[in-house]
């Protein structure tokens, strides 16, 4: 790691950026290239592949190989080449549609799968290339130019979808919090399988402070649980709210004072839980009933495709023992010989 | 009844006559194991020296019920001591082991010719079930054919008498006692499927020994019945010497791509979905593993062609296998392949459509979406295999453009050449042409879209050079530096490159093949399946004298350079073709040419005489 | 209702059903043309959609209006339906892969709308058309056709997978239980909303067995978990053994004896819970750890799609007020007179 | 400098000059409000009496850097007392509101012409933000057009001293103080405008009353400095009378629904993705809910035309919008409504390809994707506006296409006729053809395959009727029943039906339209976009009696049926086309013609020059 002593620069490319200026997308490129440096693999083992929206331009700023696809496709074209090259570092920066409208299957393949590759999906909760449709993260009742009277469709929760998919790394992280962004990063790097982060990114020309409530000061101390591993489910400006289970279902509660829980009842965040039934539940605390989960949800350590894919292959060679020439190949079966 | 001719053998005592060819159909219902019997007399026939053509015919349902019509199953095989290039148009033998199997197959065959039959399974439900109101054997149906009734299940049960198996499995033995039989009809040697069975059933040697009784009393029974006068014979063909095994189209496939990925030292990625007649690209190359062959199954086509772009792009062989639905389906992806200037192998395994259509039948209709399907001027390669064995080649010629000119080939391949089988001459692997590749590192000086002049074609970078890190997409790139451009003269720039580049693959690939006369009053043009009629249809012509020639296309984008030049040299030219003339509006629409078409849309390969007639008719003036 | 006088041969078609024989299919149709004449609804005002497979047969079977379409996207041709002519009884029939694999966007976006549809879904997990591919909800380590050396993915959980996707009705039930199936199929039709029930269906022939462990008399009373709204989790050949929770976790007791748990210990099943977070608990519940649910997870009532698609356009017609003109529309923006 | 000439106005000193026509180009960054600047003077032109074409640039980025050349935004019109029929090849006039727009825009214009500046944004960090090394106004690269520097962000503050507003705010004025100026140049009233204004800005009077009050501080601006020479006056054009109104193609489109909607009696039910450039037809429709049209914004393509097909089962007019990369992702299920026979209307707004290409920009490159883009032998309609009006009525014609045939119809728009506009001449609603259709009930006897003995389309059955439930699928079907069939002749008659139904379509659509002579040396044919300026191109050769005439496809499959005769009677047919022959190819393979092409593709519409000049050559025996 030493050895490679890379900084930021070395992951900046050449490229003029192209978002509208105050978009969300500019500080969560400028957090992956201040911690490439530390992940002690040089830029030209990295591959950052995109589909197509505004995110989709995120490889184009980046000094590593990228691969700027269609919509909706990266985890196929990122599935390819992970397994077929398992030493290369493989990013997917996609968009709330491109991920999840026309991509979601793609999505949910690559999370049951769990290829080795992160994912970073840029939730705007819009279209904002094609200048500002609901996409399947909208609140419902959105006003858009394709929905003048309201959308009707109840939008996904993008890290439930991906827990009902199986995925083994689970989290979220927002724009405007860049020291937690880099940790989560960090972490869905580190996680060896399909690590998945939703990351809440202001779309400033289309969909405004969709998630103020979880960015300005004033209120996110209330509306944002920060989960750490075996730490217990606390929050509030003064610390002072927790969750609780009541039986199977979570409750907000106050630590202390009369009438209030002791702080060892709340729910301690376990993030290896083998099944995804409580990272559900996690996901499912939603504003304003709840605060919303930020941090790591679920990273839980499983057999990787590309890893037993490339096994399946060394097995096969070794069984078959050195014997593999493509000459008796060609002459196998049943064969005869004409003289 | 059959004539008695010459020759004879030991244990028997009928005459053998000696036939050049024979065309047998074994049809019966999907449980009654058709595939295999035909798949056993195949084998040994080949063994025998015959040369060989088969087709398999699958009923559209998994397992439709017993005695029904849907349920029928049939294989056809032609063999001869010629050279053979089809299955044969209509049987000059066909087993029929139930009444569906009968009322399917009867109008195939004309009058005159022998019917086996299995007389067990006319009982009064299966007349019923296969739509005959009456029993066929006792109405007349079949006064006007050879029919030689045998009391197959019986006579298999007699022979099983003994055995512990259960009646079921007894019952199931009997399609050997058919092939028994017409093992001693042929006078052929039972020793290759005894072989065969003893392997397939080594944990159940019962079933191995049950069968093999089996087979032995069908073989006695036609010695002792009088029923045929003669046995026949079909000598060993005039073949190249040489080693040879029987292949399918999709074996050979498989096989050649396995050969490509020696060659070019690459590891091959097949990124697919299961599609009938498809799927059995993904079934073998799934067990080469042990080449460094990685299968992936995934989720979608779209997904398929996906993973093996990013395959491509990660230095592989990116392949990706389906049939007409998905190639429409990965059409997008494809163009992203081509303005990224990647190699991809796509194989359609063509099969009757639109949509759906007719999914376990061949058709050649996909030729137009192979080209044009595809939004913007965005041109692929298109190859199509002439025949099973052709597949090894093309599959081979395939990865050699898609690797030296960085473009997707699309092979069109379809239903008849993926599960007929043929005898198959095996190359000597130092025969095989060189397919390495040399990806570009930072010493060579080059960017990702520094052209070869000679191919104009862009380097191989494979992620993970040092000192090339670049960016590529769908965007259209800037001519030298790859980035992206908006420039509209540079658009047009990167257009016509990247036609150009295709369109001079004519250089690098083999001169239009004439068979017959050099010049004359015909040419036959043709691609893909419909070559082994064709082949026949020529040598009819041939021996009649007439003016007649055949040129088959392997190459249909771009086309042979020499190709206007021959079909100047005819009067006419002909097109025959299983789909309204698809090909035909490609030369119409780049040659001075008006083709005449011979198109055939009925989810079945031609007849020779489909092709001989109207052609006869052209000469005549006639058409 | 009685009116109709309707039998289940009124709802079965002249065309030769042409499943394997012994397939578990016949079980499902026989159970559909059943409970069809019980339902009020006409067979001209049913629609049974499907996509391909060998369960896309099935509409051809039912003397209904039937739509045999293409491979994963029958719920795009429903919407489309159903949205347009909310009046229709709208079915769709589906497979494992078919929904799951190249159908699951459309699939999980169906679900997310709450279309008024009834999804059957036979899981053979398999591939059975095709002949003998593994599927996505084929364990891991399957071998077949085109996995010789065993399948890599981990499968779906379809329960799960609806649920993450905010599925507001979701069941099981298992091809050889037909009353039980019938009961489920009738409550997914009383559903308003999308319904989606998994049915376990053995596909003889290319997976035979696959979920004998759950029709098994000798397993089944262990294997399989009765859910009923309003009763508690027990199950067992004896009744006793139920699902409690500790903490956020569900864990199975014995009921009484010693060192036994009391049956008011055991989780009351409440298919109405408003988050799905508790149906999703349920769903994970896998055999051998724990028994298998089936019967309704999760019923929820949510405005549909179509009904909420039907009032937009009532709304605005009601907004223009019959002066919806073409001739007023053609003459409206900024127009000039040439004279 | 200009010249002065006749004419003059009360409020100014200055004379007027009369002008036929002219061309101005409005140019800014994104941020300066360009599209509505432009709009507001086609507006008040299309009010005063001209004749218009209009043309938005769009940047590809959303909203790129305030000051890069990425950002640049431009809209261009031609305004004039004769019939226009394109916004024109090359501005008159420039008016470039900073420094990046002038980098970005000079290419465009010829020597001798007008440039207008913002001179306040020529900064030395705009400067280098547009890529220049020296300030252009001062090193001489302007020095051969006529440059009239007005420091307008300045004048606009000035103009809002007393005002409230924030800066901002006040900056944000000052689009309109150009207006103002071109207003007065224009000699051009401002109340249009002005109630435009106060409509827009009634909620923040403030606003509008600032816009209103730089407006008119910009045509002050013109009376009082000395800058101008002269103003211009463009006469109202000879217009056939009747009430007009601007349109955009996606708009005329989305109005020609809602009409072909009320016509027929049927609901529409446009299920869809966003794409550029065919979004806005989404969102127009969306807006017209009280017709009773259903929007449906599926999870992507393909969802989209699934939906639409679904709800065309149901009886509505399906409609499906998209552009290139979308109707890739449709061709499966487009081939479903092909064997399916339902009544679909496709939508495809080309724009720059292969894959992403230049999404921005117009090209007509996906003719042959819509022809052949779906696998097996799979017809359908495909029409092309010919100008952004026309929309409407090939919105109206295709669905009768549609409905009457039981056909899938592709529309071939592009990004050109889509964002462009021109006058249309609003028609009578009683003029409008009857489209009414009558569906299938069970009295009439027929079964969902009886054809229609004359058209060969099936009837149109919806579920929910008595007495006909029936079954659909992808499968290949019984010509009599509709029931699945695998019969051989079965399906070729189907194939053959489902063809000669949609080429029997010929004898349902206008002949052939020949502008200019009726036979001669060269006849022009052209489809889509090209239109407006063959039409130009025309009256050039009409002025000179050069022998040249033209042809506008409206129909490309099929084609009018009398379309080979027209084309028999010119010694050559020229069709330009804006991708690398795609008509060419299809007029060569079914006619006895050989057409030259005159192909461009830049993402960018033809001038008049590039059409006349290679025509030019042929007629002078050059080419
Ligand atoms: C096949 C296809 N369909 C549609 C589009 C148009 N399109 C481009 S990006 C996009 C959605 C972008 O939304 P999102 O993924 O949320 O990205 P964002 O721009 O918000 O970052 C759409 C619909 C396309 N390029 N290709
Ligand atoms: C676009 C497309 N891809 C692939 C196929 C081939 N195909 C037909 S059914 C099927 C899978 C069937 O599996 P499932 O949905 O589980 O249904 P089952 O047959 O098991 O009922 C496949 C891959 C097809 N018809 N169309
Ligand atoms: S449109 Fe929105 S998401 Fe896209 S670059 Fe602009 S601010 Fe960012
Ligand atoms: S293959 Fe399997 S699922 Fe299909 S019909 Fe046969 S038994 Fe049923
Ligand atoms: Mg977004
Ligand atoms: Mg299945």
């Amino acid at each position: 790691m030493e050895a490679l002593k890379l900084t930021k620069k070395d992951f900046t490319s050449d490229q003029d950026v192209r978002w509208c200026p105050g978009c969300g997308d500019y500080a969560i490129l400028s957090t992956v290239q201040k911690i490439m440096p530390d992940l002690g693999v040089p830029p030209h083992d990295v591959v950052f592949v995109s589909g197509i929206g505004c995110s989709g331009r995120f490889p184009y700023y980046m000094n590593t190989y990228g691969f700027h696809s269609i919509h909706g496709r990266a985890p196929g074209f990122a599935t390819g080449l992970k397994v077929s090259r398992p030493e290369l570092s493989v990013w997917l920066v996609s968009g709330d549609g491109d991920a999840m409208s026309i991509g979601g299957n793609h999505l949910i393949h690559i999370l049951r799968r769990n290829v080795d590759i992160n994912i970073l999906m840029f939730n705007n909760r819009i279209y904002g290339l094609t200048k500002g449709q609901y996409s399947p993260t909208s609140e419902i009742g959105k006003k858009t130019k394709s929905t003048p009277m309201g959308s009707l469709d109840r939008p996904f929760n993008p890290l439930s979808l991906a827990l009902g998919a199986g995925a083994s790394f689970v989290a979220r992280a927002v724009d405007r919090d860049l020291g937690h962004l880099q940790e989560v990063i960090r972490a869905a790097n580190a996680h060896k399988g399909t690590s998945f982060v939703e990351i809440y990114q202001n779309c400033n020309v289309f969909n405004d402070g969709a998630f103020s409530q979880f960015t300005e000061k004033e209120t996110k101390d209330d509306t944002v649980l920060y989960l750490e591993h075996g730490k217990p489910l606390i929050f509030g400006k003064n610390k002072d709210k927790g969750i609780v289970m009541r039986g199977a279902h979570p409750e907000v509660v106050t630590i202390g004072g009369e009438g209030g829980v002791l702080e060892s009842d709340i729910v301690v965040h376990d993030e290896t839980v083998p099944t995804p039934h409580y990272a559900f539940m996690l996901s499912q605390l939603q504003y304003p009933k709840f605060p919303e989960p930020v941090g790591v949800l679920r990273s839980v350590e499983q057999p990787t495709y590309d890893e037993m894919a490339n096994e399946q292959i060394r097995r096969a060679k070794e069984a078959a023992n050195g014997s593999s020439s493509l000459e008796k190949l060609l002459n196998s079966g049943d064969t005869w010989t004409v003289e | 009844m059959v004539e008695a001719g010459a020759g004879s053998r030991e244990d028997t005592a009928r005459p053998s006559q000696e036939l050049e060819s024979v065309v047998i159909r074994f049809a019966g219902d999907s449980g009654d194991g058709i595939q295999l019997t035909g798949t056993q007399f195949t084998n040994t026939s080949f063994i025998a020296g015959n040369d060989l053509s088969t087709l398999p015919d699958f009923p559209a349902e998994i397992r439709a019920p017993a005695g029904s019509l849907a349920g029928v199953s049939g294989f056809q095989l032609q063999l001869s001591s010629q050279e053979v290039h089809t299955p044969g148009d209509t049987p000059d033998v066909l087993v029929c082991m139930n009444p569906a199997a009968l009322k399917v197959n009867l109008p195939l065959i004309e009058k005159g010719k022998v019917i086996l039959l299995n007389t067990s399974t006319f009982n009064s439900a299966n007349i019923k079930k296969a739509g005959y109101e009456e029993n066929p054997l006792e109405d007349g149906t079949l006064d006007d054919y050879q029919v030689f009734p045998v009391d197959i299940t019986a006579l298999t049960l007699g022979a099983l008498e003994d055995s512990d198996l259960s009646q079921k499995e007894k019952t199931r033995c009997k399609n050997f006692f058919a092939l028994g039989l017409l093992y001693w009809l042929y006078n052929r040697k039972m020793d290759t499927t005894e072989q065969w069975l003893n392997k397939k059933f080594s944990k159940a040697p019962e079933l191995a020994a049950a069968n093999i009784k089996v087979m032995h009393a069908g073989y006695n029974y036609g010695v002792t019945t009088e029923m045929f006068a003669s046995t026949y014979e079909v000598k060993p063909a005039q073949i190249q010497p040489g080693k040879y095994r029987n292949v399918t189209g999709n074996t050979a496939l498989s096989l050649g791509m396995v050969a490509a990925s020696q060659l070019s030292g690459l590891p091959v990625f097949l990124g697919t979905y299961p599609i009938t007649p498809a799927s059995d690209i993904l079934h073998d190359l799934a067990r080469f593993k042990n080449f460094g062959i990685v299968t992936f199954q995934a989720e979608d086509e779209i997904a398929g062609v996906c993973s093996a772009i990013g395959a491509s792009y990660g230095g592989s062989i990116g392949l990706t296998s389906t049939s007409g639905p998905g190639l429409a389906l990965k059409s997008e992806a494809m163009g992203l392949a081509v303005i990224m200037e990647l190699p991809l192998v796509v194989v359609d395994v063509q099969r009757g459509g639109p949509s759906t259509g007719l999914p376990t039948k061949p058709e050649q209709a996909d030729l137009l979406a192979a080209m044009f399907g595809r939004h913007g001027e965005c041109p692929a390669v298109v190859l199509a295999p002439a025949t099973p064995a052709d597949c090894f080649d093309i599959a081979i010629e395939a990865v050699r453009l898609a690797t030296k000119y960085m473009t997707p080939v699309i092979i069109l391949s379809d239903g008849f050449i993926a599960n007929s089988s043929e005898a198959w001459h095996i190359p000597e692997v130092d025969t095989l042409p060189d397919l390495s590749v040399r990806f570009t590192v930072a010493e060579d000086g080059k960017g990702p879209f520094t052209r070869d002049p000679e191919t104009l074609s862009r380097p191989w970078i494979r992620p993970g050079t040092p000192g090339l890190t670049h960016r590529v997409g769908g965007l259209e790139k800037d001519f030298n530096t790859g980035n992206v451009s908006y420039d509209p003269d540079n658009h047009e720039k990167m257009i016509r490159t990247r036609a150009a580049k295709v369109a001079g693959i004519a250089k690098d690939i083999e001169p239009a093949q004439v068979v017959g006369p050099e010049s004359g009053d015909v040419l036959i043009l043709s691609w893909g399946s419909p070559a082994g009629t064709v082949r026949r249809a020529l040598e009819v012509f041939q021996k009649e004298g007439a003016s007649v020639a055949g040129c088959h296309l392997r190459h249909l984008n771009p086309f042979p350079a020499d190709l206007g030049q021959v079909m100047a040299k005819y009067r006419h030219v002909v097109i025959p073709e299983m789909n309204l003339g698809q090909l035909r509006m490609l030369i119409t629409a780049n040659y001075d040419v008006r083709p005449v078409g011979i198109n055939k849309v009925k989810g079945q390969p031609f007849r020779v005489s489909e092709i001989v007639d109207p052609v006869r008719r052209l000469l005549q003036g006639v058409h």
